[in-house]
């Protein structure tokens, strides 16, 4: 068991709570960065789809898990992030600037929806949020002229100071650049939890009324906690298009909206590790089982939707054995190994719950 | 002294309930001014009206010679009215600290994106308001809880963290709404002992409303007798509990 | 008085990983009023919410009548007779006051008796007459806790366990509330489990009093007593008011800065 | 003459939407759960009774085969609360929701390996058969929907508002706690009423087969149901029907109106726009906490 | 050497879309396919090589599309792709499909983009939407002397091609586009949209709408007394359940698609067989698309035994170049070469009549 001596406020204020975590911390991010060498391609392919929805995950999370809205629509904001990058670029900008402005243009539209999406709560946001994602699909659509509508577009080349990166032909790069961007996008997920603006956020989720007492701005914050969640979205969405490498209205449906949802319940709401872990589960679960089919039964199909049924029913699982998320299963365990051999057997028996009302505000 | 909030004529009606109704009364800058009532006098409303949280439907509230009408709820506190409610509302999932930091929130001197880079003012605003809040954890005695979830803590602990709260915000005006209620003897106590310390050595104004006549003669300079939203008496806590219509409408005759 | 009604044998409740109440036993008699004191903390609802079946004890058995009903569902437990009047209220808030009563006979059947006794509520507490159909989620603090008891007491109950009935309520109004409830033990003859910071009045409505300390049982006596102890005279009728103050202050210090 | 065509169909799609909306809103009402199902709830009830009819599967006569859809879909809801939904009691809704998304992955799936990828018609007496009202013409089915829906929402609206029962699933939704203070079998409260919302979707499946081909993919209609029923005030049975009606209405009149690209666009602007004014819906359900 | 090929076996991939909203596309296609190499493996493989088919479903979604993709090359490192469905995911595929060179095959998607630059590797089994709605209109204008012109359509590029190809060919043949209207997937009821089309008095209106919706749009103007019009379906809504419905909802529907319908042939020896042998295997009737399917794989199939022994992607496209064969199955002429990756070219025009497809011309 790890006994945290504190001997000054900073030691609440820093990244890392000792030296063991941040061992492990730096531990795991030098395996990232050698990853390439101890991979083939495929799996590199994967692992960077997983961080790549691991950053749209912390997006989501940000807005749902930290300030307690629940939206359905950020595909929306995939796709608003991946056109403005992808058509700055087109518009001879590089990517290093059309990239970050994407991000901001994202968040700056995402701060403007939030303004009557303030008022709305739980369940009403989560509808709002459903129409503004299908609402993308037909923009898109409608705005033919410089989204090239149901045509789609395609990705250029990413070059960094010469450097050419693309998904297919150099995914190591691509690999890389990917996992800067997301230890960038943890780095100010993080540091914004350990500030006034992160816990206003909380404060909005966990009670309103006493968190305008205390001079917190709801509207303020909330919109805030919107655009900071779309802007982080965006980038995620560009990633995402320069994954694909093609893409169109069909592109960032409803699906994945309600996809992302479901990967930060599943991975734990509100932690950073949350996201993370529901990346790996959303991104790569079907992956895994089309692998595991193969294993068994050949590769051919034997019920055709297999896979998303067997998904599904993991899915539910997963909620039945940890409604809190992966997150919290892996708190348990790793208190379970701290208190070790003094855990008590029955020591996470969930106690009896109750809930109540949410339609008083 | 100086009159440092002054309601006038407020009336506040929910449909058919006149909840406050024409009331005026005013607190003086450094006293603990107490209102009592029966249940459902409107005490708690006026409290609201003050926070804003409701508008009224007449009347004038000032708090320092400034209108608060013109200011919505979250500027209401930057002023420096911080407040506790009936029936505890804290920030369930954060712990002790957190929720104190909350209260500081009314000192933020960094934006955004100062946050997110975690520069090194945010770091040393982030201290000052540690050492703020570790005054008031040292002042209210809340070191065990410091790092506990509110979601697990007696109902007790949890009256003193609102406090805490408020006390954080290092407000001038504290509005105290039930403060000792669900507290033993011994916590009652303690509460008497705070606010009286929280009036005398932190200059702090206080407005409560308590049902505990012994804490409200122990710490009150003056009290505010309410019934059905208007006031039915005011003066000394002895003679108010002493006013006939009191004793009738709030106090009883003391037998069981 | 004589029959035991309930009997509590050495329960332990957790939340999660917290022990909350740590090998508790008492013995509840038929007509008896029981009071439980404690500090902060203590278990007292804890307790109270194992007997009604809202948790689940880990260990220990309790009795009701005779027949175990520990980890039973708790409308199960109501079935039997035991009502629970929680802490903090807990109305229906979106029901009206009309309504939140009716579904205090819920399990009752008899139209007419039913009828009798929300007028009775009404006359205990005329305010909610007036208020009958304003939903409960707008009342007052006070008044709120007048309907949870108000509630309570529709359930025609065996045995009442009442979590600090008298919070937020005027001085007034607690008189009356334990007049309501001495005259419901003298003359209907319901039993009843007390939980209550103002032990004054709870030791002179109860026959036994308990004090709880972390999870455990320190003391048990009748109320009498327990109203004579000195302990009991200094930490829960709050007679030495200034001494205590300087002990508190440097009893916890910091143990780091 | 047009208008009234168009009022006409719009109010008995409308009807459709309004039935699958009022499944969730009963689940909500005494719940407060979202049963982001209800849309595959209604595609299995409709894909049930097509089994249970059509001359291919069982071939039963229509008049058994869809109450005993009507049966099967409601012992479906209350196992799925009694095997799956009753673990997650007391936690928190979003645990619910992605829970019942999946489940409409598994629902789907299902289907498609009892039932196929294709679309297929139900054999409805209700298909056939059309009155024409001096130039309106109104499908059997259509009227079918209208009434049945009309009615059912009455029926429900008066369970909610006079019966014991119906108060109790009210309360056991605000708060389970107290609902079990007062002898309320929560958790039996919930799994009936995930049963009674079961039935209704087999109704609204069935009327909505009746009124064209099924496939496996239907269910998607699910969302726009929901946007109907948060027009309406989530959790206001009269404003389900409300809500429905109006996204149903709005449809015809804009594919009739407004230029192809845009028609489409309707129901979830008028959504956007009533949420703008009336953040809970036009039945609003929602209230400020008192502190 | 050449990914996906070893002496013993060659690896065929395909994305398609297994649970999503075209599964009823996908599946039988699939199936159909399975069926042809499981024939080609039980007779010893082509040239000792059994075919493994590694399908994986995308939904209709792209990031699950990628994965596919991603799964394919770069672990089952398949040596050409097979009846991938879906045109956005057709075309995000062709980004890692024409570095590698790995060829395409028979994309379930009608599409014109499935032959864009480099069209190489690329290989369409028959015609487009866009001439299948050329060749429709055109015969409809002409049979029953047609004025106006109309469209429905799903935004989607599929839909606009088709709308496309409307107004283009109402153009061409100096008819009026007298309207169009739009919808999507889960749109429940089409009465406004026809009503405005009635008014806008249309002689031919084109659909590109998913099954269900096609079916319910003839239903409901007929119910609307509307009698006088000619709907047309491309082939993607020339389907089976489409002619079947009870009640003769469809009776009178035409379709241009790029093959005859197989039940329209049914009574030819070869067809026959294979809707025995598919119901036998599947416990399903065989569908058109299941046809398409097994004839994009027969495909295959002749373009590995025509690329000889030593199968490199050279000598495969080689193979496929040199195909030209009467598809006795679709009844269809067959041909590819260097400047011809359009398998048939024919499109055929039919129209429900009694519960199945009629064909009316070939083209
Ligand atoms: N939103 C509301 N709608 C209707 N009536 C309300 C509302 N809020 C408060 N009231 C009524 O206004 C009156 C004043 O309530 P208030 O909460 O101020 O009482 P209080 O003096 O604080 O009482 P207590 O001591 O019981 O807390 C009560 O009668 C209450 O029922
Ligand atoms: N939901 C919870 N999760 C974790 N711990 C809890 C929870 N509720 C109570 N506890 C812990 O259990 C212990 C007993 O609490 P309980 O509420 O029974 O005390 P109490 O005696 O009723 O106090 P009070 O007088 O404040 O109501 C306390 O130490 C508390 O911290
Ligand atoms: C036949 C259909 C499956 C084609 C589909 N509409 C597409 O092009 O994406
Ligand atoms: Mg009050
Ligand atoms: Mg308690």
């Amino acid at each position: 068991m790890r006994i945290h001596f504190k001997t000054s406020y900073d030691h609440d204020i820093r990244l890392f709570p000792d030296l063991w975590s941040f061992g492990v911390y730096a531990a795991l991010l030098v395996i990232a960065v050698i990853l390439p060498w101890l991979m083939d391609d495929f799996f590199l392919g994967e692992v960077t789809n997983v961080l790549i929805w691991a950053i749209a995950g912390l997006g989501l999370m940000l807005l749902t898990g930290q300030t307690g809205q629940a939206s359905l629509g950020h595909a929306a904001f995939l796709a608003l992030g991946c056109y403005s990058c992808i058509i700055f670029m087109e518009q001879g900008w590089p990517f290093l600037i059309a990239f970050p402005v994407a991000g901001i243009l994202t968040g700056v539209v995402g701060t403007i929806i939030a303004i009557p999406a303030i008022r709305l709560h739980g369940i009403y946001l989560a509808i709002a949020t459903i129409a503004l994602s299908i609402l993308a699909d037909d923009i898109i659509v409608l705005l033919d002229p410089i989204t090239d509508g149901v045509s789609g577009k395609f990705a250029p080349m990413i070059t960094i100071f010469g450097i050419e990166i693309e998904r297919w032909t150099t995914p190591d790069r691509f690999y890389w650049l990917v996992l800067a961007i997301t230890v960038l996008c943890t780095l100010a997920y993080r540091n914004l939890l350990r500030s006034p603006l992160g816990r206003a956020f909380a404060a909005v989720r966990d009670s309103e009324v006493s968190a305008s007492a205390m001079g917190v701005h709801i509207a303020r914050t909330k919109a805030a906690a919107f655009g900071l969640s779309c802007a982080i979205t965006g980038l995620a969405g560009a990633l995402m298009g320069f994954y694909a490498g093609a893409f169109n209205n069909e592109t960032f449906s409803i699906v994945i909206s309600i996809t992302l949802l479901m990967m930060i319940v599943i991975g734990g709401l509100g932690s950073i590790h949350g996201a993370f872990f529901g990346a790996v589960v959303v991104a790569f679960l079907p992956q895994f089982l089309s692998m595991a089919k193969d294993l068994v039964g050949g590769s051919s199909v034997a019920i055709p939707g297999l896979e998303t049924g067997v998904f599904g029913m993991i899915l539910i699982l997963f909620i039945l054995f940890e409604p809190m998320g992966i997150y919290g299963r892996w708190m348990k365990i790793r208190i379970w190994f701290e208190l070790f051999p003094f855990a008590r057997k029955d020591m996470f028996k969930r106690q009896k719950s109750y809930l109540k009302t949410e339609r008083l505000r | 002294m100086s009159q440092l909030l002054e309601i006038e004529n407020a009336t506040l009606k929910f449909g058919g309930v006149v909840a406050v109704n024409d009331l005026s009364f005013s607190v003086k800058e450094g006293e603990v001014y107490a209102i009592v009532g029966p249940n459902g006098a409107g005490k708690s409303t006026v409290f609201n009206l003050i926070s804003r949280f409701y508008d009224p439907y007449a009347g004038a509230l000032r708090f320092d010679g400034q209108n608060l009408l013109a200011r919505s709820a979250d500027a209401v506190a930057d002023l420096g009215i911080a407040r506790t409610f009936q029936n505890i509302e804290l920030f369930d999932h954060a712990t002790v600290l957190q929720n104190l930091l909350v209260g500081r929130h009314r000192h933020r001197r960094t934006n955004m994106v100062q946050e997110m880079l975690f520069t090194p003012k945010v770091r040393r605003e982030e201290e000052r308001h540690r050492a703020a809040v570790e005054d008031v954890i040292d002042f209210l005695d809340l070191q065990p809880y410091r790092d506990k979830m509110i979601a697990g803590l007696p109902y007790g602990v949890r009256k003193v963290v609102e406090l805490g709260r408020a006390l954080a915000s290092g407000p001038r005006l504290l509005l105290l709404d039930e403060p000792a209620s669900g507290l033993s003897v011994e916590e009652t106590q303690d509460m008497r002992w705070w606010i009286d310390d929280i009036r005398k050595q932190m200059g702090i104004t206080v407005l409560m409303v308590e049902h505990d006549m012994g804490l409200v003669s122990g710490v009150s300079d003056r009290v505010l007798a309410l019934a059905d939203g208007a006031k039915l008496a005011e003066g000394t806590p002895a003679q108010v509990q002493s006013d006939p219509a009191v004793i009738e409408a709030y106090l009883g005759t003391g037998v069981v | 008085m004589g029959e035991t009604v309930l009997d509590i044998q050495n329960i332990e409740s957790f939340y999660g990983p917290i022990m909350a109440i740590r090998g508790v036993s008492l013995k509840v008699e038929q007509g008896q009023v029981v009071t439980v004191l404690g500090a902060n903390g203590a278990g007292k609802s804890t307790l109270l919410k194992t007997i009604s079946g809202i948790m689940d004890p880990e260990k220990g058995q309790i009795l009701f009548e005779g027949r175990e009903i520990q980890g039973m569902e708790p409308h199960k437990v109501v079935g039997r007779g035991i009502v629970h009047v929680p802490e903090g209220r807990e109305v229906f808030p979106l029901l009206t006051v009309e309504e939140n009563l009716t579904l205090g006979a819920y399990t009752r059947s008899d139209k007419a008796e039913i009828e009798k006794d929300r007028q009775m509520v009404f006359d205990y507490f005329p305010i909610l007459a007036e208020r009958r159909h304003q939903e409960a989620g707008t009342l007052s603090g006070g008044q709120q806790q007048m309907l949870a008891i108000g509630r309570g007491l529709m359930l025609r109950p065996k045995i009442m366990l009442l979590d600090e009935p008298s919070l937020g309520l005027s001085p007034l109004l607690v008189q009356e509330i334990f007049a309501i409830l001495k005259r419901l033990n003298k003359e209907e003859g319901v039993t009843m489990m007390l939980v209550e910071q103002n032990a004054r009045v709870a030791l002179e409505l109860a026959d036994m009093g308990y004090v709880m300390e972390v999870g455990r049982i320190v003391m048990d006596d009748t109320s009498e007593r327990l109203m004579e102890s000195e302990d009991i005279k200094a930490f829960y009728l709050g007679h030495q008011e200034d001494g205590a103050r300087g002990e508190r202050r440097w009893k916890r210090k910091k143990t780091w800065r | 003459m047009e208008v009234v065509q168009l009022l006409v169909s719009g109010l008995a799609n409308g009807c459709v939407y309004g039935l699958i909306a009022l499944g969730f809103v009963l689940i909500y009402k005494a719940t407060e759960q979202v049963n982001f199902a209800q849309g595959d709830f209604m595609m299995l009830g409709a894909f049930v009774c097509l089994g249970l009819t059509n001359a291919h599967y069982m071939g039963l006569p229509f008049w058994l085969a869809a109450p005993l859809a009507v049966v099967i879909m409601a012992v479906l809801g209350y196992l799925l609360d009694f095997f799956v939904l009753r673990h997650l009691f007391g936690q928190s809704q979003t645990a619910v929701v992605i829970l019942t998304i999946a489940l409409g992955f598994v629902i789907r799936f299902v289907a498609g390996v009892i039932w196929g990828h294709e679309p297929q018609t139900l054999e409805s007496p209700l298909a056939v058969g059309d009155f024409n009202l001096g130039g309106v013409v109104l499908g059997m089915a259509d009227l079918a929907v209208i009434v049945v829906t009309v009615l059912l929402t009455l029926c429900l609206y008066q369970f909610f508002q006079r019966t014991r029962l119906g108060l109790a699933m009210q309360a056991a939704s605000q708060n389970q706690m107290a609902a079990y203070f007062m002898g309320i079998p929560v958790k039996r409260v919930q799994g009936m009423i995930w049963g009674l919302s079961g039935a209704v979707a087999a109704v609204a499946g069935i009327l909505f087969a009746s009124k064209g081909a099924i496939e496996i993919s239907s269910g998607l209609l699910g969302i726009k149901a929901f946007a109907a029923a948060v027009i309406g005030g989530f959790g206001s049975l009269p404003g389900a029907l409300m809500g429905g009606l109006i996204v149903g209405v709005i449809e015809p009149f804009a594919s009739y109106y407004f230029p192809a690209g845009y028609s489409q666009i309707a129901p979830y602007a008028l959504l956007l726009l009533v949420l703008v004014f009336r953040p809970h819906g036009l039945f609003s359900q929602v209230r400020i906490k008192k502190v | 050497d050449t990914q996906g090929v070893s002496d013993s076996e060659v690896v065929i991939g395909s994305v398609n879309d297994l649970s999503g909203i075209f599964a009823a596309v996908g599946v039988p296609a699939v199936n159909g396919a399975n069926m042809r190499f499981d024939e080609a493996n039980a007779g010893g493989g082509i040239h000792g090589r059994q075919i493994r088919f590694v399908v994986e479903d995308n939904g209709y979604q792209i990031p699950r599309a990628m994965q596919g993709y991603n799964k394919l090359l770069n672990r089952d490192k398949v040596f050409a792709m097979l009846l991938s469905l879906g045109t956005p995911m057709n075309t995000a595929g062709f980004k890692l499909l024409d570095p590698k060179g790995i060829p395409n095959i028979g994309p379930l998607s009608a599409a014109r983009q499935m032959l864009q630059e480099p069209v190489d590797n690329k290989f369409i089994a028959f015609s487009s939407y866009y001439d299948q709605v050329q060749a429709g209109v055109t015969y409809l204008a002409e049979e029953f002397d047609a004025k106006e012109v109309c469209a429905m359509y799903i935004p989607s590029d599929f839909g606009k091609e088709i709308a496309e190809s409307t107004a283009d060919t109402a153009k061409a043949l100096g008819l009026t586009m007298a309207g169009e209207t739009t919808h999507k997937p889960d749109e429940l009821d089409f009465v406004g949209s026809l009503t405005k089309l009635k008014a806008a008095e249309c002689d031919i209106v084109t659909m590109a709408l998913g099954v269900r919706q096609g079916i319910t749009v003839v239903g409901t103007a007929k119910k609307l007394g509307w009698t006088d019009v000619k709907f047309l379906n491309t082939s993607a809504g020339f389907l089976e359940p489409v002619a079947a419905v009870p009640g003769g909802v469809t009776d009178g529907l035409y379709a241009a698609s790029g093959w005859q319908d197989l039940y329209a042939r049914a009574s030819d020896p070869v067809p026959a067989k294979f809707i025995a042998d598919y119901q036998a295997k599947f416990d399903q009737p065989a569908s058109g698309f299941a046809m398409l399917g097994y004839s994009a794989a027969d495909t295959v199939v002749r373009a590995l035994e025509a690329a000889g022994p030593e199968l490199s992607h050279e000598t495969f496209l080689a193979g496929l170049e040199s195909l030209n064969y009467l598809d006795e199955l679709t009844g269809g002429q067959i041909s590819y070469g260097p400047e011809d990756h359009r398998g048939a070219d024919e499109i055929v025009i039919s129209v429900v009549e009694g519960g199945g497809w009629k064909t009316l011309a070939v083209k």
